[in-house]
Order: structure tokens, then sequence, then C-alpha cells
């Protein structure tokens, strides 16, 4: 396939020459054009359907405002859905398929919905698909989904890779056109840091369009130029392919840039694209402006096109979409497409200019005061009917209309922290307004300064500004300086279907619909009639919209409303904002000190919050989880176990204030605690309910050791923080974290002192008279090395918590083993854990789920009144101690072999079982090797007082329902003589 | 002297090395840690100990100074020591009994992992990892900041070193994040 | 004007001209029965309510901008009855089994589509909370299913199973829960209330509250003093400010929720679902758009508008959970103003000032209850006595203890 | 957003945790008559200012810092940072 549409110029590399698919079939481009460029070249009009009627389009634009030339873009995991082809860099292989069209898409059976259209006005589905009732969950909804939606998702994971990035700057300059660079230039010879974005490939914004001259040069040279000096100064970072998408709080933007889009694949380690938080003093807004369309019947074929991107086409790629144009316009601006293509040889069937006093040009003919009333071709543009002044009406032979309603200068970012912009009567047209992020400021196009000369100098003058320049403002270069007044020209009267959103199908007639049903406000008719709500979000539909809204009200555009845009500035990809953290990666992941012995020893492992921790330990040969953990626990409670419990968290408070503090953060009192003593404490949160448990070891006088919950590690020290920077400010208490400094390891079970004996060092006696139960102190093992040992026990048996150092955690594991063998050691994990923690009856995550006091657990008289504590006041509160209060209890199943279910509802023994009846709720449940019986805990309604009681551990969800005892929570060695032993 | 054999935070028996054209990121388990905080109503005493200790003064906010034994700044009235780990294994005992009463000392030997960064381009390394405005860190400097989510300190030696401190548990986390940036950026 | 498929194809055929404005634009009296402060999904929901089951005519709803502006107009738009306490679940039930019938009450298709919600847990621990939830649900009359792993997986093979942080180990599922077209909620509402003789009145800016010897006279507004009889407030995010002109405190702060929706993309996801590792649930609207959103951004404000660093923490959550979403493209991000409570439930219920009712603390879930908020905001107003199903929603439960708190995070409106 | 630290200088406000309304420092006297109706107030009710708000922030990624920030809710605009400790004592907390 030829490039029959190529012009000579332009700026793309014949020499080169790369190969691209489009639905299909194979065609060449030249590096520098875009995917639309390239389609032009090779004379492909039709490009895309609609979303609602499947009606054939074209390119409208040039750029990044593209509503109807979207595609799927590369294939397999790859695919890309509603890709813009202007906006995509051709690279060789590129390969792209047309969407919302089946079976092909020059015959779309969707198509049929345009003969329907009039049936399917704007919002016509708020009126209808109500009867019969059920029909519209079943045959309704169903339809309207398939139809809807424009491409469509791989169905696969997303194979790229993303990273995330920060960097600082003095001012960031947001787009490098005229005026970008312009200040650019400013910004940089003056020394600032300053970034330079532009979404674009290659810097130089609307110069590269134009045949206007800069200084002396052309205007795409001044703008090369302008680059070659930027990237040599060493404060002036460029970054092209990158669009900064929004404007956050305290002069953050979000910025993307596309590293990898442009590559037929991507470097190994490389990102597809990189999401940049800036860090910006002062940002410059120059960003452009948008030039709008007139809306007229038939206005959306395939052909018809903005002037300006003709313009473009022709200029930067060196293309025209046909070989006959003409132009409609409103403005001079139109008049320099048709220079500009005839000047490359093109012919210009007319010009059509609504004013009566159009400029006069030899080279074509110009129709003043003329209008464009229809358009012919079914799938591409053939004729456009023009009428006359004098009411006659002339048919133009052409393959493509370029349509010229004026510019709109790009304010979205200013509207990102939902400033408005205003009206300005000359420009007929939005202007930043006032209320703009902290810290921008706009200039060029953006601005309403629309020729190429004050871009470059309002571009000199922002960035002097912006940074408080002193000194002579730079030497401008010559450049064309014409005023620009825009006399608004919206719409052709008269017309049945004229397009306002072509890519949702908004016509004028909805927006008049809209106004007449009552949708007036610019919120109500973009959500009524979804004008502005595709993919471009209406960058070239919403004030034409607005506008013919405004007149059907008889008000002004600024009395009947602004719209404002929202972040981000054009779609993103859902993966560059989660960037690198995404499957094992999503949250970092935390391991214990004895994670690689585990591993080796084939453990099977669970996330605890961010640590992983051993769950079981299977033996060969066990072939169900159970076997393992009823192991565990028969041999540790029969002789010895080990559980690596560092994940607890560790918080070393000091001070001579330690004690008191801990007395205000606990329920329970602590001034008292004897020093080598350990006691278990009670938080509780303000609102009295309990936040935490653990305990807390006074190594000396002035210095407590206090374990949390593994969950609640660290919201417990940002608490204590709290309390000590915000309620007691002069207390003497020092606070830091040592969770991982310590490799910590419960050793339970009868032999675990004898165990024990065998690496403590030997000037340290640990029996139980010299170390007895809640004892705690600096002890040393295996010749010399600092540990610390603690007599507490969560098992209910004889057992120590020995910690070392973090690094030498992985030996002291392989010692104990090691040491334990006479003894039959068994390591354990969580789930033995929990299974010895239920036997014992210890409230644990399940029961302090943030809604329990403890009165609730059990532990109400740990409450002192005696001393100020946190929540110790609201726990008082009536229906937190009122006589029926749910209680901590045991269950034990009638039959033993019936399972408890956690989270299952208990009702009284008969009656009802429904909601009204509910008694409580069982909150953890294991199976008990010691006890040979499932058993479990529950909160029960005055459960204290029910213990013996029969009832029925319901669980309609799984549909089980089981007859249990209420028993004591406490199932083995209630008097706790084993953990004294 | 006891017979149990250390390993590094990352599992090795020998600190991992990765090298990425002109950027080393390097394990270093060699280094001994303890926090020290001064006592209410002490801090000008614990600051003389402390400076006496380190042979310079205490270091001021977001800052790391001294020799063989250095200090750097963690939080209002105090600071993170390293030392040595092979002549300072029982650094927290030292640094007590250099500080007396006016000072809460704690050992943070294992606490921490360290990643030590060398080579050019660090930054465009470090700023996909880090919010710091690497214009404003200058050798001698140091910030926290989180690391893919992971709470760090980074410390600058020079323009072409820097040292970066994270809870050694997450070691794994922190380093497969410093590599795939090194690969990504270089 | 009834609508119906046949007035549709009426109209087509005679140029559409037949079609009314859906609500008038009518001047407020000097007096009402009733006023209902807030034109957003509660307030206009109130006002049908009102109007249409308890017969009250003279009423009028004050709206400082335009009708469906506030969150009704910028949510997620799920449904759904899937609450664990006493003191929810009859109420979101109840509030379920009105979205059931609403297009017939309405006259209106708000296009509730019941295609379930899928709770996923990672955990034991969750797992039981959430088997204690269903349980809860089956037990109030809802219906609730659990899931395995792997029936997770027949329905939703696209999640990520295979390389998961927080690997999925099954889910909760209420199969009548789904989503409606948030607009046409409000605007329907608005529709039936006005047809019921309500006044709608926009761009009428509440500035003041006419209170006298305890007891509130009307309100102060942009177009004037109004008087009632009785005035209820159903302002969500902006509680704190109106409840302020009557000197009240309230258990309440106001947060922004941010909310995200993707370009347009065939079918994809079959129902909502909720990630139980991260902040992240998604839903897939008729028009084809991903509707999604996660976590409050955490402080306190009455900006429309979040930042980036929840933006990224949604979509990690959204690309953990399925990875198959990561080239769609985000379009769009908003933010709506919560106003979140205490304990992270509602307040139906009188206040201390005669005559003046207040409905608020609906946190994020406000969209769901809109109709049986509506219904028993009026029911108070009209009757003077709660609704039987929001009996619970008193405002006096912080001082007493009767907390409704879901997450058990106590009294940090940021965690609910 | 960005938070002025007063030791730090700017961060990022992703560093910190949020907690609420300064006044959560005022915490009442447990020993007073009113004790119980004084803590559901303080543990509750909120002046939910829309405009300038102080409000404390816990810089949790750094140096574990409570900072109050008065900050506008319409705007976002920080106004003022502080040390927590520092206004504690100045509102008369101490041991």
């Amino acid at each position: 396939m030829t490039q029959s549409n190529r012009l000579s110029g332009g700026q793309i590399d014949r020499n080169t020459t790369v190969n691209f698919r489009f639905d299909n079939r194979s065609y060449t481009a030249h590096p520098g054009d875009t995917l639309a460029s390239a389609l032009l070249a090779n004379d492909v009009r039709l490009i895309g359907r609609s979303f609602k009627y499947h009606r054939p389009r074209g390119l409208l634009t040039a750029g990044s405002e593209e509503p109807n030339g979207i595609v799927e873009l590369r294939t397999g995991a790859r695919k890309e859905p509603n890709t813009r082809a202007t906006t995509i860099e051709m690279f060789d292989g590129l390969e792209a398929t047309s969407q919302n069209r089946w079976p092909s898409l020059k015959f779309d059976a969707l198509g049929v919905n345009d003969l329907f259209s009039n049936f399917l006005s704007a919002g016509f589905y708020y009126k209808t698909f109500m009867w019969p009732a059920a029909f519209w969950e079943k045959v309704y909804e169903p339809i309207i989904r398939r139809a809807a939606g424009l491409g469509s998702l791989s169905m696969e994971d997303d194979p790229d890779e993303y990273d995330k990035g920060f960097r600082h700057c003095d001012l960031l300059i947001i787009g490098a056109g005229p005026s970008g660079l312009m200040a650019a230039l400013t910004a940089g010879r003056a020394g600032a840091d300053v970034i330079l974005a532009d979404e674009d490939f290659q810097f130089g914004g609307r110069l590269n369009s134009e045949t206007l001259s800069v200084g002396d040069q052309n205007a795409s040279d001044w703008a090369a130029q302008a680059v070659a000096e930027l990237s040599s100064i060493p404060n002036v970072r460029l970054m092209p392919r990158t669009t900064v998408i929004g404007a956050f709080d305290h002069g953050i933007y979000g910025a993307v840039e596309r590293t990898g889009d442009h590559l037929p694949s991507l470097p190994a380690g490389k990102p597809r694209q990189i999401l940049w938080r800036i860090y910006t003093k002062k940002a410059l807004l120059c960003a452009g402006a948008t030039e709008r369309p007139i809306a007229f019947e038939n206005n959306d074929r395939p052909g018809v096109m903005m002037a300006s991107a003709l313009r473009t086409y022709a200029n930067r790629f060196a293309v025209t979409a046909s070989s006959r144009v003409a132009i409609f316009t409103n403005n001079d601006d139109g008049h320099r497409t048709a220079a500009d293509l005839h000047a490359k040889g093109v012919h210009i069937c007319a010009v059509v200019d609504v004013r009566e006093d159009a400029p006069v040009n030899y080279d074509y003919e110009v129709l003043s005061g003329a209008k464009v009333i229809d358009t012919k071709g079914r799938l591409g543009l053939t004729f456009v009917e023009v009428a006359l002044p004098d009411g006659s009406t002339r048919t133009l032979d052409c393959g493509a209309l370029g349509v010229s309603g004026g510019w709109n200068p790009n304010v979205h970012l200013t509207c990102h922290q939902r400033g408005r912009p205003v009206w300005n009567e000359a420009l007929a047209a939005f202007v930043p307004g006032s209320n703009l992020p902290v810290g921008l400021t706009v200039a060029g196009a953006a601005n309403g300064r629309m020729s190429t000369f004050g871009a470059l100098q309002s571009g000199a003058e922002g960035a002097a500004a912006a940074l408080d320049l002193k000194g002579a403002p730079p030497k401008l270069p010559e450049a064309e300086d014409a005023p620009v007044a825009q006399k608004p020209f919206w719409y052709v009267e008269g017309c049945k279907r004229a397009w306002v959103d072509q890519q949702n199908d908004v016509t004028v007639k909805d927006v008049k619909l809209s106004y007449q049903e009552g949708f007036r406000s610019v919120e109500h008719l973009k959500r009524y009639t979804t004008l502005g709500m595709a993919t471009d979000q209406g960058k070239t539909s919403n004030i034409t919209g607005l506008a013919i809204m405004a007149e059907v009200a008889g008000k002004s555009i600024p009395e009947t409303g602004t719209t404002i845009f929202r972040p981000p500035y054009t779609p993103v990809p859902i993966s560059t904002f989660a960037g690198r953290m995404k499957g094992q990666e999503f949250h970092p992941t935390r391991l214990t000190p004895s994670h690689h012995w585990a591993k080796e020893r084939g453990a099977v492992f669970v996330e605890a919050g961010n640590w992983l921790r051993a769950q079981w330990f299977p033996l060969p040969g066990e072939t169900h989880w159970r076997e393992s953990v009823d192991r565990e626990v028969r041999q540790t409670r029969a002789s010895v176990g080990v559980c690596d419990c560092t994940t607890l968290g560790k918080i070393d408070v000091q001070g001579t204030d330690a004690a008191e503090f801990l007395n205000r953060v606990y329920a329970n009192g602590f001034a008292k605690l004897a020093v080598g003593k350990t006691r278990y404490g009670l938080m509780l949160r303000e609102d009295g309910m309990v936040m935490d448990d653990g305990t807390a070891a006074r190594m000396a006088e002035d210095h407590f050791v206090v374990t949390t919950t593994t969950a609640n590690a660290v919201s417990v020290y940002r608490h204590m923080e709290f309390v000590r920077q915000c309620l007691f400010p002069d207390m003497d208490v020092q606070l830091i974290s040592t969770t991982d400094s310590w490799a910590q390891y419960a050793v339970a079970g009868p032999n675990s002192r004898k165990l024990l004996q065998k690496i403590v060092d030997p000037e340290f006696d640990i029996s139980n008279e010299a170390f007895p139960f809640m004892a705690c102190g600096n002890i040393t093992v295996c010749g010399g090395l600092r540990a610390r040992l603690f007599r507490i026990s969560f098992s209910g048996e004889l057992a120590f918590e020995i910690a070392v150092p973090a690094r030498y955690g992985d030996a002291l594991m392989r010692r104990l083993m090691s040491e334990g063998e006479e003894f039959d050691v068994v390591p354990y994990g969580t789930e033995a854990l929990g299974v010895m923690r239920i036997e014992k009856g210890h409230a644990a995550g399940n029961e302090l789920n943030g809604t329990t006091t403890a009165l609730n657990l059990g532990m109400g008289k740990m409450v002192s009144k005696k001393k100020d504590s946190i929540g110790s006041i609201l726990s008082e509160r009536e229906a937190l101690v009122e006589p029926d209060v749910l209680r901590l209890v045991g269950l034990k199943p009638v039959s033993p072999e019936d399972k408890i279910t956690p989270g299952g509802h208990l009702m009284n023994a008969a009656g009802p079982v429904d909601a009204a009846n509910d008694q409580g709720y069982a909150t953890s449940a294991a199976y008990s090797p010691i006890l040979n019986s499932n058993i479990g805990l529950a909160l029960l309604k005055d459960g204290a007082n029910r213990l013996g009681e029969k009832m029925r551990l319901v669980s309609p969800l799984t549909d089980l329902t089981v007859e249990v005892e209420i028993v004591s929570a406490h199932f083995v060695d209630p008097e706790g003589e084993r953990l004294r032993a | 002297m006891h017979d149990l054999i250390a390993i590094t935070a990352l599992g090795g028996t020998t600190p991992r090395v990765d090298t990425v054209a002109g950027v080393t990121c390097t394990e270093n388990p060699a280094v001994a840690l303890a926090s020290v905080a001064a006592r209410l109503g002490q801090e000008a005493k614990a600051q003389k100990a402390l400076a006496k200790l380190i042979d310079a003064s205490a270091p001021d906010v977001g800052q790391h100074a001294g020799g063989t034994i250095a200090a750097f700044w963690s939080t209002p009235d105090q600071w993170m020591i390293e030392a040595p780990f092979e002549s300072h294994e029982d650094l927290a005992d030292q640094v007590n009994s250099a500080m007396g009463d006016s000072a809460s000392v704690t050992e943070q030997t294992d606490a921490w992992t360290r990643f030590d960064l060398t080579g050019d381009p660090l930054a465009s390394v470090l700023e996909l990892l880090c919010i710091l405005d690497l214009r404003k860190i200058s050798a001698g400097s140091v910030a926290c900041c989180s690391i893919h989510h992971v709470g760090c300190f980074v410390l600058c030696r020079s323009p072409e070193e820097f040292s970066i401190y994270g809870p050694r548990s997450s070691a794994g986390s922190l380093h497969h994040a410093i590599v795939t940036a090194m690969r990504s950026a270089l | 004007m009834r609508y119906s498929g046949f007035r549709v194809i009426k109209e087509a055929l005679t140029g559409h001209k037949g079609w009314k404005p859906v609500w008038r634009d009518p001047q407020p009296k000097a007096h009402y029965d009733i006023i209902v402060i807030g034109g957003g999904g509660h307030g206009l929901a109130t006002a049908h309510y009102l109007s249409k089951v308890y017969g009250q005519r003279n009423v009028a709803v004050v709206e400082k901008g335009w009708i469906g502006g506030g969150n009704v107009g910028r949510n997620t738009t799920i449904v759904r009855s899937n609450y664990m306490l006493d003191g929810n679940e009859p109420f979101y039930e109840f509030s379920m089994k009105l979205w059931e019938g609403l297009e017939q009450d309405l006259n209106y298709n708000a296009m509730m589509s019941q295609r379930g919600i899928l709770n996923l847990f990672h955990s034991d621990a969750q797992r039981d909370a959430y088997t204690r939830r269903g349980n809860a649900m089956i037990l109030h009359g809802a219906d609730a299913e659990l899931l395995d792993a792997d029936q997770v997986r027949k329905e939703h093979p696209y999640l990520n199973f295979d390389d998961a942080r927080f690997p999925i180990k099954g889910g909760l599922v209420q199969r009548r829960a789904g989503t409606a077209r948030h607009d046409a909620v409000a605007w329907g509402f608005a529709r039936s209330a006005d047809s019921h003789g309500v006044d709608i009145i926009q761009n009428c800016e509440v500035t003041g509250l006419r209170i006298e010897n305890g007891k509130c006279l009307g309100v102060e507004t942009s177009k004037g003093f109004i008087g009632a009889n009785k005035v209820g407030c159903a302002v969500a995010g902006n509680s704190g400010r109106v409840m302020g002109m009557a000197g009240m405190r309230l258990p309440i702060e106001s947060h922004v929720l941010q909310a995200f929706v993707s370009e347009g993309l065939k079918p994809v996801l079959p129902s909502v679902i909720t990630f139980g590792a991260g902040h992240f649930y998604v839903s897939q609207s008729d028009k084809g758009g991903l509707v999604f959103g996660g976590d409050i951004d955490g402080y306190n404000t009455y900006a429309q508008r979040g930042n980036l660093p929840v933006v990224e923490d949604v979509c990690e959550g959204g690309i953990a959970l399925m990875p198959m979403i990561g080239r769609a493209r985000l379009l769009r991000m908003w933010g709506g103003v919560m106003d979140m409570s205490m304990d992270g439930s509602p307040i139906i219920d009188r206040t201390p000032v005669e005559g003046l009712y207040f409905n608020g603390g609906w946190c994020y879930g406000g969209f769901k209850a809109t109709p049986a908020s509506g219904h028993c905001f009026a029911h108070l107003l009209a009757k003077d006595e709660p609704h039987p199903v929001a009996t619970a929603y008193r405002l006096d439960r912080f001082r007493t203890g009767r907390l409704i708190d879901e997450k058990g995070v106590g009294n940090q409106p940021n965690l609910h | 957003m960005i938070i002025n630290h007063p030791l730090l200088g700017p961060r990022d406000a992703a560093e910190f945790t949020y907690l609420g309304d300064a006044s959560m420092i005022d915490r009442p006297d447990w020993q007073a008559e009113d004790a119980a109706e004084a803590f559901y107030d303080y543990a509750y009710l909120r002046d939910n200012l829309a405009g300038e708000h102080r409000e404390l922030w816990y810089h949790e990624a750094g140096d574990r810092s409570w900072l109050v920030v008065t900050r506008d809710t319409t705007t976002h605009e920080i106004s003022k940072v502080e040390l927590a400790r520092d206004v504690a004592r100045a509102r008369g907390r101490s041991k």
C-alpha cells in the first residue's frame, strides 16, 4: 500500500520506512508519524464507530483531544483499548484494530441503532424498560450492556512494569509550545531549576504545525533550536512524552511519562510508564488552545475534521486527508489552513466562511456569508452541501472538510482545585479565572494570548513573574501578532442531526431536549445527555453544548454556567498509578529471624499483617494440617515446643516516669511492679473498648520492655507517642520500637526449663525459685551472647520467652532444636499457638475486635478506678455495664466431633431461630487434641451466669446447627498450676 | 565467646552485592547501632556527652557526624549511634556508660538493615525510590522517608555514596525495591 | 406525565415536543408544614415519602445548588444490605426492598441492577468475621452466601489467585445487591415528589435557622426567610455547617472520599467486588466504565477533591486484585464530602431544638440507604417518632454507649 | 498536600497519619464532677469547622513527632504547623 496522501516536507524521517497494521491490513509509515497521520497518509479515513449509534467515524483532530479516532493498540496481553490514534507514536510493527463494531468496521450490525435514533433520544432509558418489572434485569439491561462499552480488555494480566518517581523544581512548565519554550529559556538562563513537560514526543507545540516564522527562522526550526539550547542547561530538565495530569494541593503535580509506549517492545527491567509526583515552588501552564468545531447536519462523517488538524497533518506530518479539501470557518484561522494546504498543492474546493466580510483570496474560492448545511458519504465524506447568502445552495465535491469555530484556551489544570474559568467576550471563550491552584499561573494561548508573539511574550513574562526575576526581560524574536477576535458561531440552524459530542452521539437536539425537560444546569445537561462524559472528556464539545444551552435559555454563556474539569487531563492506565506495588510486592513482606530455617523445615506460612509466620510444620506422611497441628500441641504440652514470636510488637519504655506512663496507657496498675518482674497489661481506647493487650517487663526502675500484639504493634506505638507528646508532655519518658532488634522465641512445655538450662550460661539460675512465673531478666546464652529471658506463657504451660539479637535468631533456633532432641522438642506454628491459647481461654484478635470491653472479656476487675488511665471513664457508660452485656465463655459441643463455627450465632436451646433471639456469637474455635473435642470461645449475653446451659450454635450461612454447652473459657489447667511449675 | 553464627538480614552468611551499570548496592551488616534519647530536662547534658562520645558536636536536625563512632539525628532529642560491629558489638553498653543518666539508650543493631549505594548517577536511582529533594541532600545530611511503604533513613555520605537503613525484617522487600530501581533507571 | 415505552415511541414520532420539565421551578412560599434542607438523594427521597406515603403535601426541599449535585451524583452507585449489627441490618434490608420496587414506585427507571456483591476475604479471621456477618444477614431475613476460593475462582477467574501477596481465601456474596444509576435516583425521587406537590427550590442556600425559645421556626435562605412547622436537615457532608447554625456540635467529621471511573469497556465485571486486603472496590456501569473507589483521604475537608496518594493506594489495590484491568485507563476522578460519624453508623433523630430534625452520619454508605433514609426520616418528621427499623439511630447513643460500630475502630471517624 | 514540619521542613502529607481535631489534646480531668459528660464531649463531639481547623498529624514515616496543623478545610491551605508537645504545654498539660 503506497502512502498516496503523502505531501512534501514535514518533520518525518523519510529515509526510514516502518510497517504497521490496521484491521489486519499492512501499511507503511515513517518515524515521526502518529498512527493517525500514517492512516491518513494511506488514505484510511474510516477508523471507528460512535458509542451510541455506531455511526462511522474518522479522525477529527491531530491531538489528545481526539473523540473519534480511538482504536485497540497492540495485541494479546498488551492490548490497549480506546487508544487515541492521534497520540500513538509510530513504531515498526505497530498493530492496531478498530473497536466497538461487529462484525466489521465497514459493516457494523449495531449501525441499525442509527435508524432508531429518534427513539433513543437523550435519557430515553430512564423513561422505559420498566415493564414488566422483571424484564429490566433479565432482558433489557444485558442487551444494553453488550451494546455499550467501547474497546475490550484482553482479560490477561498486564505484563508490563511501571515506576513511580519524585522530582522537585522551582518552576514546572506545562507545555512546550511557543510560550512554554520561551518560559523555559527565560527561567533556565536565570539559573532556576526548571522542568519542562509536554505530552507530545516532539517539543514545539503549534510551532511544528505552522508555516509561520519566528525571528528569521521557520517556526519549527526556532523550536528545535530552543530545545537544543535548553538541553544544554544543566538546571533544566526536559520531559517529552510527559503529560501533566493533575494539579494537586500545595504545588504537587502528577505527571505521566510514557517511557516505553513508542517502542516495539520494552528492554528488560525498563518501565512502560512512570508516574511522577512533581513538587514545585511555582508552575506555569502553557497548555495552548484547542480549536472548536461548528455543529451542522452530518458533521460527523469521516473526512470532516478540524481545520487546524488538517494544517498539522500537512505541515508537520506531510499528509493530507484528501486531495480535495474544503474549509468551513467563522474566523481567519480557517483561511490559514486553506493557504497552507494550497501551498502544498492540495486542491481547495472552497473556503466557506459564515462572515459576510470574509477575507478575499485569489488562489481559491471564498464563499462569504455561507454555511455548510449537510454532507454526504456513508463511510467517508464525498460531498458538502453549502447554503449561500442568496438562498441558493452549492455542492462541493471534496474528500475532506476542515472546520474552524475558533479556539478555546486549555484551562483544564486551572480547574483541578475547583477554580472556575471566566468568559472572555473578545475571544468568545473561557479563560482562566482568578481562583487558580496556589503557585500556578498561565501563559500563552491557554491564557488567551492567541498570537505567536503573544505566546512568546507571555511565556517570558510568566516565567519572570513566577520566579520574581529582576533585570531586563529577554529579547524576543519577531513573530506573527495578529489581533484575535472571535465572533462565536456554534451551530447551523435548522439541521436535524448536528453532532456536538461526537463520541457519545450528543446532538444539538439532545441539548435542546435537555433544556425542555428541565435539565438546565450545566451539570444536569452533562449528566442527562452524557455530553462531555466520553473518553475525550468533552475537550471539543463542552463549550459548544453550553453555548447552545445558553441560547435556548435566552441567557448569556456566563449566566448559564461554566464547566470545570477534573483530573486526569488525559486518561491514565490504572497500572501507572499502581507502579511496582503489585503481585507479591503489593505490600512489603516482613520475615522472622527463623524464616529461612522454617522454610528448610518445610513450614507452611501464613500472612500476619505484613509478616509471614510459620503456620505449621508438616512432617513426612502427614496428609492433613490437623495431623501436624495436633502433634505440635500434644508434644508441646507433653514435653517442649518452640515458636517464633518475634512478630509481637516490642517497645522500649525508659525514663524516670516510665512506670507512671504505663499506668496511664494500661487500665491496670504498673507503678508497683517490681524490677525483674513482668505483668500482663490491658490497654483501652479512650472510648473504653479494649485496644490491645500484652506484657510489660520491668528490666530496671526506669526501664520497661513492653510487648503488643502483632496486629497492633504500629498503632500502639503511635498511641503511646500521642499520650507522651500530647497528653503528658512533661513526663520523662522515651519510647523506641525494638520489634526487629530481637529474635524472640517462646519455649513452652514441662521440659522448657530443662531445654533452656542447656543453652543459658551457667551463671544464670533459671530454677523455679530463682526465676519464678512472670520473672524477667538480662542473661547470656551459648557462651556469652547477650539475651533476655521472660517467664511468661501464652500456652498455659511452664514457658519462657527468650530473645537474642536478630542476626543470631537463626542460629539460636537451630541450637534449640539440636539441644532439644533429647526432649523430643517440636517447633510449633501459629495454628498450634491458636489451639493452645483457646484451650487456655486467652482472648486474642477474634475477641479483641474493637467492640469489646474489659468486662466483655472477663477482665472488668482489671480496670483500676484508683488511677487516671485512658478509657476507664467511658468504659463505665450505661450500655456497657448492663447486666446482660456479652461475656466471654467457652463452648463445648455436646458431641465432641461437632465443629464449632466461628461467626455462628448462639440461640437458646428451644425457641425461634432469628435475629430477635440472638444471644451472642462464637469468636474462635479449635480442635483440642488434649480434650479430644472441638472447643470454642464465644461472647454470650450474661454469659458469666449461664455456665452449664445448653444452647444451639447456628450458622445458616454454612447450614450448620450444633448443640453446645456453655463452659468456662479456661479449658485446660484452669488453676494455672502448670505455668507456675 | 559464644558460638552462634550470625546471618545477614537477607539471610546469607556473606553480604549481598548487586551492581547495575555504574551503581553498586551492598548489604552492610558490619555496623552496630544504639539509639540515644535525652532524658527530660537533661537535653544539654546529653548533647555534651554525645559530642564527647562521637568527637563532634551532636548532629542537628537532619544531620550526621562523627568518626569511628558516629551519630545521626532521628527524632527530637534522639539520635542513632553508628559504629563498626567488629569492635563495638556491645555499643549500647559503651554508649550507656558514656551518657550516664542523661539519656536513655537502646540497642538497635539488629533493628535495622543497611544498604550502601555507591556510584553514579545515584540521583536517578533514588528519585524512583523516595520523595526526598535530592538537590537539597548534601554530604552529612540524613532524612527519614518511606521507600515502597518501608520506613527508612537515607544518609548521604557523598554524592556518590548513600546509606539506606530499613527495618531488618523488611530487608528483602527493601532490597528488591532498590535493585529494581537500579535496573529501571540505569 | 406517565413514562412508558409507548410514550417514548409516541414522542419520537411527534418530534419529542410533548416532554415536560421533570420538576417545576417554583418560588418558595412563605410557610410550609415541613422543610427539608438538602436536595440530595436523601432529601428528595424524604420529600417523596412524605408526600406519597405520609400524605404531607405542604412540603419544600431547599437546595443551595442544583438537585442531585451532592453525594448522590458523585458516588460509586453500590446498593447492598450486607451489614452485621442489629442496629443496621433491618434498616438496610428495608432499603434493599424499597430499591427492588423503586422503578414501579417512581415510574422512573433508576436502572437498579441486582448483579450481586462479593466481599473477598484473605485470612481466617476475616472469614470468621464475614461468617458472623453473613449469619446475621440471614437471621435478619436477607440473603447471603459464603464462597470458598474455588467457588470464587469459578465465578471470577480473572482475579489474582496465583501471584497474590494476600491470597484470596473466599468471599461473602449477596446476590440481591448491585448498583443503580445514581443521577436517575435523585431525578426520579424529585419527579415523584414534585408530582405530589412538593416544592423543589434550587439555588436556595440556607444561611441560618430561625430558632426562638428552643423552637425552630424556619430557615433563612438566599431567597429570604421561609417558615416551617418542622425542619429536617439532610445535608450529608455539610451537616456540621447547617447544624452549627443551631449551635449544635455533632459526633461527625466531614471527609472526602474519592471515586474513579475508567474509559468505557465491553463487559468484564459481572458483579460488585470488594478487596479484603487493600482499599479497593469496583463495579462496571451499564455504559461500560469501571467505577471504583477505596478509602477516604483521611483528613477533615469540605473541598470536593482529594489528593494523589489515595489515588495511588486505590489503584495499587485494584492491580493487586485484578491485574487484567491494568491497561484500562482511569478517565476521571472526583471527590464527595462524607459525613463520617463516630461509630460509622448514621443518625436519624430529633434534636434538642424543638421542630428541628437531623438525618446524617452516613459515612460512605449513604447511597444504598437513600430510599430507607428518606422513608424513615419522613416517618420521623410526619409522626414524630422513629420508624421501627431506625430506632437505633439515636443521637444520644454515644453518651449511653449504645454504639453501632461495624468495623470496631471506635471514635475515630476516618477509620470507619 | 505538603506539611511544613517545624523541624524537618516541607514533607509530603502522605508520610503522616491523621488523628483529628487538636482538641483531643485537652483531655478532661478524670476526677472532675462531670467527668463522664466531659469525656463523652471530648471523645465524640467535634466542631468540624468549614474553614480554619487545628488538627493532629503524626509523622509516622518520619521523626514520630505529633504536629498541630492549622489548615483551612475548604481550601486545604495550611497557615501554621506546631509541635503538638509545645501546644500541649501551652495549653497547660504537664504530667
